[in-house]
C-alpha cells in the first residue's frame, strides 16, 4: 500500500522534530480552548465567541499574538540571568515529555526501554524552574509561591511515582509500549481495585502536580497573585506559565491514558473495535483525561497548603505503599488471573 | 548517527536544544515587535501597588526543609522500587518479603514523622 | 436589682440619676434615646458602669465622634451650647436601649480620656475624631491619622475649616424649590 | 515581634563571611520575619484596602489594616448640601447596597419633621431594600467563593442577581445608585410589570440557592478551609460594635429589623439567622441564609402591597426643625446609623454617619493574629466589607 521510503537516521530525526513541533503547540491550543469552553459551559455561560468567527476558536491565537506585542519587564531588583533562565527550565521539559508517549503501536518518537522512568524524571524538572523563577524575582509573593510550589510538587511527585510503580509491577516492564501492550485486558478493573485505586491516586496527584484547582495554592491569585510568575510579563509569561501549564495538562492526560487506560488499545478487546486505528483510541482517552482535569477545576474550592501536604503524606503515600504490597502479592500468588 | 541505545538519548538531547531554540527565537521575535519603554515604576518589584518594604529574599520557614528531606528518603525508595518491580516475579517470595520489610521500615519512618508532628505546618 | 424592661429608657434615667447623681447633667429622653452630659473626668467611670451594670449592659459600642457646635443657632442666641463635644453612642442589645453621651471638652485645649480600655472598638473612632476635630484622647496608644495624609493641616470637621470650593460660593444648591418651580431650572 | 529595621532596609543579600558564620553557627537560626503588603492593589481586597502583614513563614505575626485610600469626607460634604442632594451622595458609601444607604437619612428627617409616610411607600421601600440586600449578599457569596478558589459560584450568583437587578432598574432607572427615596415616600410609583419581575427574581433565588449553597457549604474542602478559622468571640464583637452578618455569625442574635422595627418590618414573618461559632463558615452560612429571609420578606411585601399615595404630606422645602436624632437601620452589612444634628436649616448642621464596615473591619487585627497567610484571605473574605463604607 504505502510505498517503501527509506530515510536516513538524520532525516527520521528531522521528521520527528517536525512532528513534535507541530503536535505540541496544536495540542496546547486545542486543550487551552477546551478549557475556556468546557469551563464556560459548566458555569452556564458561553465563553469566547468572537475571535475567529466560529465559537471563538481563535481566541488563544489572538491571545498569543497579544502577548507577543507586550513589553517584557524584568524588575530592577531581580536576578536577571536566573530570571530568564527559569523560562527555559520550565518550558523545555514540558516539550520533552512528549518524546516517549506512544500514540500508536509504532507511532512513538523514542521507545526508551526506561520510558516511564524518563517520563517521571523529566516532568519534575520544571520544579527547579519554578524555584528559580520565584527566587530570582526578589518578590515576596513570588518567593512564597515558589516555596509552595516546591513543597507541593515534591510531595505529589511521590504518589505519582509510586502509582506508576504499581503499573510497572503489573506489567513487568519499564517501556511504555510494553506497558500499553500489557493492558490488552481491562487493566483498570482487574486485578480487583488495584488499578482503579492507583488510577485515582494518579489523577489526584496529577492535578496537584499541575498546580490546578483545588491544588493551585502556588499560583493562587487571591492570595499570592500568580505565585512564582508574579513578575513575568509578555511572551516570557506565556512560556513560563501559560504554555507549560496547558502542555503539561495534556502530557499528564496522555500519561494517564497510557499507564491506566490502555493507551492506543481499544477499550475492550473486541474485533470490531480493532478496526479503529490506535491513535484515535489514544486521542479519545487523552481527551477524556483532559476533560476530567478541566471538570475538576470549576467544581472545588482551593485547599490550604498544610491541608494539601497532609493529604499527600497521610493519605496518598500510605495508600500507594499499601497498594504496592497488594499488587506484589497479587502478581506473585495469583498470576494466572493476569495473563 | 542517532541509533541504538545511545542514539535514543541523542534524540532527547537534540530535543532539549530544539526546545531551547524555540523559546529563544520567539523571545527574539517578540523583541522585534514589542515596545520597550522601561520606567522606574515599571521596574519596581510588585507589592500590591506600593513601594516594596524590605527585600524579597528572606530566610523562610524551615518547615519546607523537612518536607524536602522526607521527599529524598521516599524518592530513593522509588528508585529501588522500579528495578525490583520488573524482576520480583522471577525472584519469588524472598524478594517480595524483602520489599515488604523495606516498605515497612519506610512506613514506620512516616509514622514516626507523623507522631513527631513534623508534618503539621505550624 | 430590678431588671429594666425592654426599651424602657425611663428606668435607665432613674438608675443613672440614683447611681451617678449630681455628676450627670441634663438627663433627657430624646426620640426614645437617653441623652447624658458628663464631664471628661467622669467619662471612663460612666462608660464602664453602663457596660457592666447588671440590668443595663450597654455593651454594644455604636460610635464615637465629635461635634463642633460653635456655629450652632443664631448668632445672638441666649444659651449657646458648649462649643465642642465628644459624642458617644452605646446600645444595650439585651434590653434594646440607647444612650448618647455628650462630653463637653475645652475648645482651647481639647482633651478627653480614651475609652479604648472599656470599648476596644473606640480605637479607630478616637483616631478619626482626633484627626477630624483635633481632640486628644488621653491614653490612646496611637493617634496617628487614619484617613488624611500625615502632613495634612487643619481639622476638617471643625466649622472653622472651610472647603476651598465653598469659599467663593457658600452653597451651590441654594436655589429654592419654590423659585425653581416658578422660574427657570 | 519587632521587625529588624536594619535588615528590612537592607536590600543586598548577605555576603559578609562573618555574618554568614553567625547565621550558620545558629546564633541567628530563627527564621526571618517578612513584612508583606496585601493591598491596595491586590486581587483579594475589594477596593483599595491595605493590610500590612508581618509574616513568619506562612504565619501571620501581626496584621494592621490601613484604610483611607478613598476617603471622600462625606461628613463634611453633607454640611454644604441640602437634604435632597445628600440622598444621592450617601448612596455612594456602600456601593453594593445603594438604596439601603438612602434610608436612614429619610427616617431621620421624617422623625424630626414628623412626616407620616403612606403605607404603600413603606411597603415599596421594604421591597426595594430587601431586593438590594439580596443583591449585596449574592455579591459576597460570589466573592467569598472566588477568594477560596471556587470560581463557579461567582457566575451563578451573578446570573441570579440579574433578574433582581432588572426589576430595580425598571423602577428606578439605576443599577447601583438608585436615588429613589424621598423624605415622606418614594420618587414615583413603580411601572407595570415591576412586581412580576421582582417576584420572578426572588423566587428564582429561593429555588436555586440551595443548589448553589451545596457548591460551597456542602463541600468538604470548603468546610476544612472555613470551620474554626478566624473565630470572632461574641464579647469581642460587642466590644468593637460589630454588627450584621458578621456579628450574627458569632452568635449575636441582633437585627435592627427585629429589635426596633422601622418602616413596616414588624408585619412580616422572617427569622433572624444566627450561628454560634463565629468562624468563617458561620459568617458565610448566615449570609446565605439571610438571602432566603430577604426573599421571603419581598414576597410577603408584594403580596400585601396596599394601594394609595406614595408620598406623604411634605412641605415644599425640606427643612428639619432644630433637634438631634439617631436613626439606625439594618444595612446588608450591619448597623447603619445616622446621627443628625439640625439647627433648622435646609442643610444638616452635623451628620455623623456610623457605617457597619468601619466597626466590622476594626476588629480584624484581633482576629488575624496568629493565622496562616492562606487563612488570612478566607478571613478577609468572610468579613464582608465594602471599602467605600469604611472610608466614607
Amino acid at each position: 500500500m504505502i510505498p517503501e521510503i527509506t530515510l536516513t537516521a538524520w532525516q527520521i530525526l528531522l521528521v520527528k522534530i517536525g512532528v513534535i513541533l507541530a503536535i505540541v503547540p496544536t495540542m496546547t491550543l486545542v486543550a487551552g480552548y477546551a478549557e475556556h469552553k468546557v469551563m464556560a459551559h459548566l458555569q452556564h455561560r458561553l465563553g469566547p465567541m468572537y475571535p475567529g468567527g466560529f465559537h471563538g476558536w481563535a481566541v488563544l491565537l489572538a491571545d498569543g499574538l497579544k502577548f507577543l506585542y507586550k513589553e517584557d519587564i524584568i524588575p530592577e531588583r531581580a536576578d536577571r540571568r536566573v530570571f530568564s533562565l527559569a523560562t527555559f527550565a520550565i518550558f523545555v521539559p514540558a516539550v520533552m515529555v512528549y518524546l516517549v508517549i506512544p500514540v500508536d503501536r509504532s507511532l512513538i518518537v523514542e521507545d526508551l526501554d526506561v520510558g516511564i522512568f524518563y517520563l517521571l524524571a523529566i516532568s519534575s524538572v520544571s520544579t527547579i524552574g519554578i524555584l528559580m523563577a520565584g527566587w530570582s524575582s526578589a518578590n515576596k509573593y513570588a518567593l512564597i509561591g515558589a516555596l509552595r510550589a516546591g513543597a507541593q510538587l515534591i510531595a505529589y511527585e511521590l504518589p505519582i511515582v509510586l502509582s506508576a510503580a504499581v503499573v510497572v509491577m503489573l506489567s513487568g516492564s519499564l517501556s511504555l509500549v510494553d506497558i500499553v501492550e500489557a493492558q490488552n485486558w481491562p487493566f483498570l478493573i482487574w486485578p480487583p481495585g488495584i488499578g482503579l485505586i492507583a488510577f485515582l491516586v494518579f489523577t489526584m496527584a496529577s492535578v496537584a502536580e499541575l498546580t490546578r484547582p483545588p491544588f493551585d495554592m502556588p499560583v493562587a491569585e487571591s492570595e499570592i497573585i500568580t505565585g512564582a510568575f508574579t513578575e513575568y510579563s509578555g511572551m516570557r509569561f506565556i512560556f513560563s506559565f501559560f504554555f507549560p501549564e496547558v502542555a503539561n495538562l495534556v502530557a499528564f492526560a496522555a500519561i494517564g491514558a497510557t499507564l491506566f487506560l490502555g493507551g492506543y488499545q481499544p477499550i475492550v478487546p473486541l474485533g470490531v473495535l480493532e478496526v479503529i486505528p490506535g491513535f484515535v483510541w489514544f486521542t479519545l482517552k487523552t481527551a477524556f483525561m483532559v476533560f476530567l482535569f478541566l471538570w475538576i477545576r470549576p467544581t472545588f474550592p482551593r485547599l490550604r497548603e498544610d491541608q494539601l501536604q497532609k493529604f499527600a503524606w497521610k493519605v496518598l503515600i500510605p495508600v500507594t505503599l499499601a497498594l504496592i504490597l497488594v499488587a506484589g502479592a497479587w502478581v506473585l500468588y495469583a498470576p494466572e488471573a493476569l495473563r | 548517527m542517532p541509533e541504538g541505545y545511545f542514539g535514543q538519548y541523542v534524540t532527547i538531547g537534540i530535543f532539549a536544544i530544539v526546545g531551547t531554540v524555540l523559546v529563544a527565537a520567539t523571545l527574539q521575535l517578540s523583541r522585534l515587535v514589542r515596545p520597550n519603554h522601561p520606567t522606574t515604576a515599571k521596574l519596581t518589584t510588585y507589592e500590591s501597588g506600593i513601594d516594596p518594604i524590605g527585600h524579597g529574599w528572606s530566610q523562610s520557614n524551615v518547615r519546607y526543609y523537612i518536607f524536602a528531606l522526607l521527599f529524598v528518603v521516599f524518592d530513593v525508595e522509588a528508585v529501588f522500587l522500579f528495578p525490583w518491580a520488573i524482576v520480583f516475579e522471577e525472584l519469588g517470595t524472598a524478594a517480595f518479603v524483602e520489599m515488604v520489610i523495606f516498605i515497612g521500615i519506610l512506613a514506620l519512618a512516616l509514622l514516626y514523622a507523623v507522631k513527631k508532628r513534623v508534618l503539621e505546618w505550624l | 436589682m430590678p431588671v429594666i424592661e425592654r426599651g424602657d429608657v425611663g428606668h435607665v434615667r432613674e438608675r443613672l440619676d440614683s447611681d451617678f447623681g449630681t455628676r450627670l447633667k441634663d438627663l433627657r429622653i430624646n426620640h426614645g434615646h437617653l441623652d447624658v452630659i458628663v464631664q471628661p473626668h467622669d467619662l471612663v467611670e460612666l462608660v464602664t458602669f453602663l457596660r457592666d451594670a447588671p440590668g443595663l449592659r450597654f455593651r454594644f459600642f455604636t460610635f464615637l465622634s465629635g461635634v463642633d457646635r460653635s456655629a450652632f443657632g443664631p448668632e445672638d442666641a441666649e444659651d449657646k451650647p458648649h462649643p465642642l463635644e465628644v459624642l458617644i453612642h452605646l446600645y444595650s442589645p439585651d434590653h434594646v436601649l440607647h444612650v448618647t453621651i455628650h462630653v463637653p471638652v475645652d475648645p482651647a485645649d481639647p482633651v478627653c480620656p480614651s475609652i479604648n480600655r472599656v470599648f476596644a472598638g473606640a480605637l479607630w473612632h478616637e483616631r478619626e475624631t482626633h484627626e477630624m476635630f483635633g481632640i486628644d484622647f488621653d491614653g490612646h496608644p496611637n493617634l496617628s491619622n487614619l484617613y488624611l495624609p500625615e502632613d495634612f493641616e487643619g481639622r476638617p470637621l471643625l466649622k472653622s475649616f472651610k472647603l476651598p470650593s465653598r469659599m467663593v460660593k457658600d452653597w451651590p444648591g441654594a436655589k429654592d424649590p419654590e423659585e425653581a418651580a416658578a422660574g427657570g431650572r | 515581634m519587632a521587625i529588624d529595621q536594619q535588615r528590612v532596609g537592607d536590600r543586598t543579600p548577605v555576603h559578609d563571611p562573618a555574618e554568614i558564620a553567625k547565621i550558620v553557627s545558629g546564633a541567628n537560626l530563627e527564621t526571618e520575619q517578612m513584612v508583606l503588603n496585601v493591598g491596595p492593589q491586590h486581587p483579594a481586597t475589594h477596593g483599595v484596602f491595605r493590610l500590612l502583614a508581618t509574616i513568619d513563614g506562612e504565619v501571620l505575626v501581626d496584621a494592621q489594616p490601613i484604610i483611607g485610600y478613598m476617603h471622600r469626607g462625606y461628613e463634611k460634604l453633607v454640611e454644604a448640601r441640602d437634604y435632597r442632594q445628600i440622598t444621592n451622595l450617601v448612596s455612594r458609601m456602600d456601593w453594593l447596597s445603594g438604596i439601603n444607604n438612602e434610608l436612614p437619612l429619610h427616617l431621620c428627617l421624617e422623625k424630626l419633621m414628623e412626616i407620616e409616610v403612606p403605607e404603600r411607600a413603606q411597603y415599596m421601600r421594604v421591597v426595594m431594600l430587601e431586593m438590594n440586600r439580596i443583591l449585596n449578599h449574592l455579591m459576597f457569596f460570589a466573592s467569598f467563593g472566588a477568594e477560596l478558589g471556587a470560581i463557579t459560584p461567582t457566575f451563578f450568583a451573578f446570573r441570579e442577581r440579574e433578574d433582581i437587578q432588572l426589576a430595580l432598574e425598571m423602577a428606578t432607572g439605576g443599577r447601583m445608585h438608585f436615588g429613589f427615596f424621598r423624605p415622606g415616600g418614594i420618587r414615583e410609583d413603580v411601572p407595570r410589570g415591576f412586581f412580576a419581575q421582582a417576584l420572578k427574581g426572588v423566587r428564582q433565588v429561593m429555588a436555586r440557592l440551595d443548589q448553589y449553597e451545596d457548591l460551597l457549604v456542602g463541600n468538604e474542602i470548603f468546610k476544612q478551609r472555613t470551620i474554626d478559622v478566624g473565630v470572632l468571640d461574641k464579647e469581642i464583637a460587642y466590644n468593637y460594635g460589630v454588627s450584621g452578618p458578621i456579628a450574627r455569625g458569632s452568635g449575636i442574635d441582633f437585627d435592627v429589623r427585629k429589635d426596633e422595627p422601622y418602616l413596616v418590618y414588624d408585619r412580616f414573618d422572617f427569622e433572624v439567622q444566627s450561628a454560634p461559632n463565629g468562624d468563617c463558615f458561620d459568617r458565610f452560612w448566615v449570609l446565605v441564609r439571610e438571602v432566603v429571609e430577604s426573599a421571603k420578606i419581598v414576597e410577603q411585601a408584594i403580596e400585601a402591597m396596599p394601594s394609595g399615595p406614595i408620598m406623604g404630606k411634605v412641605p415644599r422645602v425640606i427643612q428639619a426643625p432644630a433637634g438631634e436624632v439617631y436613626v439606625r437601620t439594618e444595612n446588608p452589612l450591619g448597623e447603619l446609623g445616622f446621627y443628625l444634628i439640625s439647627d433648622g436649616d435646609r442643610r444638616p448642621y452635623r451628620l455623623k454617619i456610623r457605617t457597619p464596615s468601619y466597626n466590622n473591619v476594626s476588629v480584624l487585627p484581633h482576629v488575624l493574629k496568629g493565622q496562616m497567610v492562606a487563612d488570612m484571605i478566607a478571613i478577609l473574605g468572610s468579613f464582608f466589607f465594602v471599602l467605600g463604607d469604611i472610608d466614607r
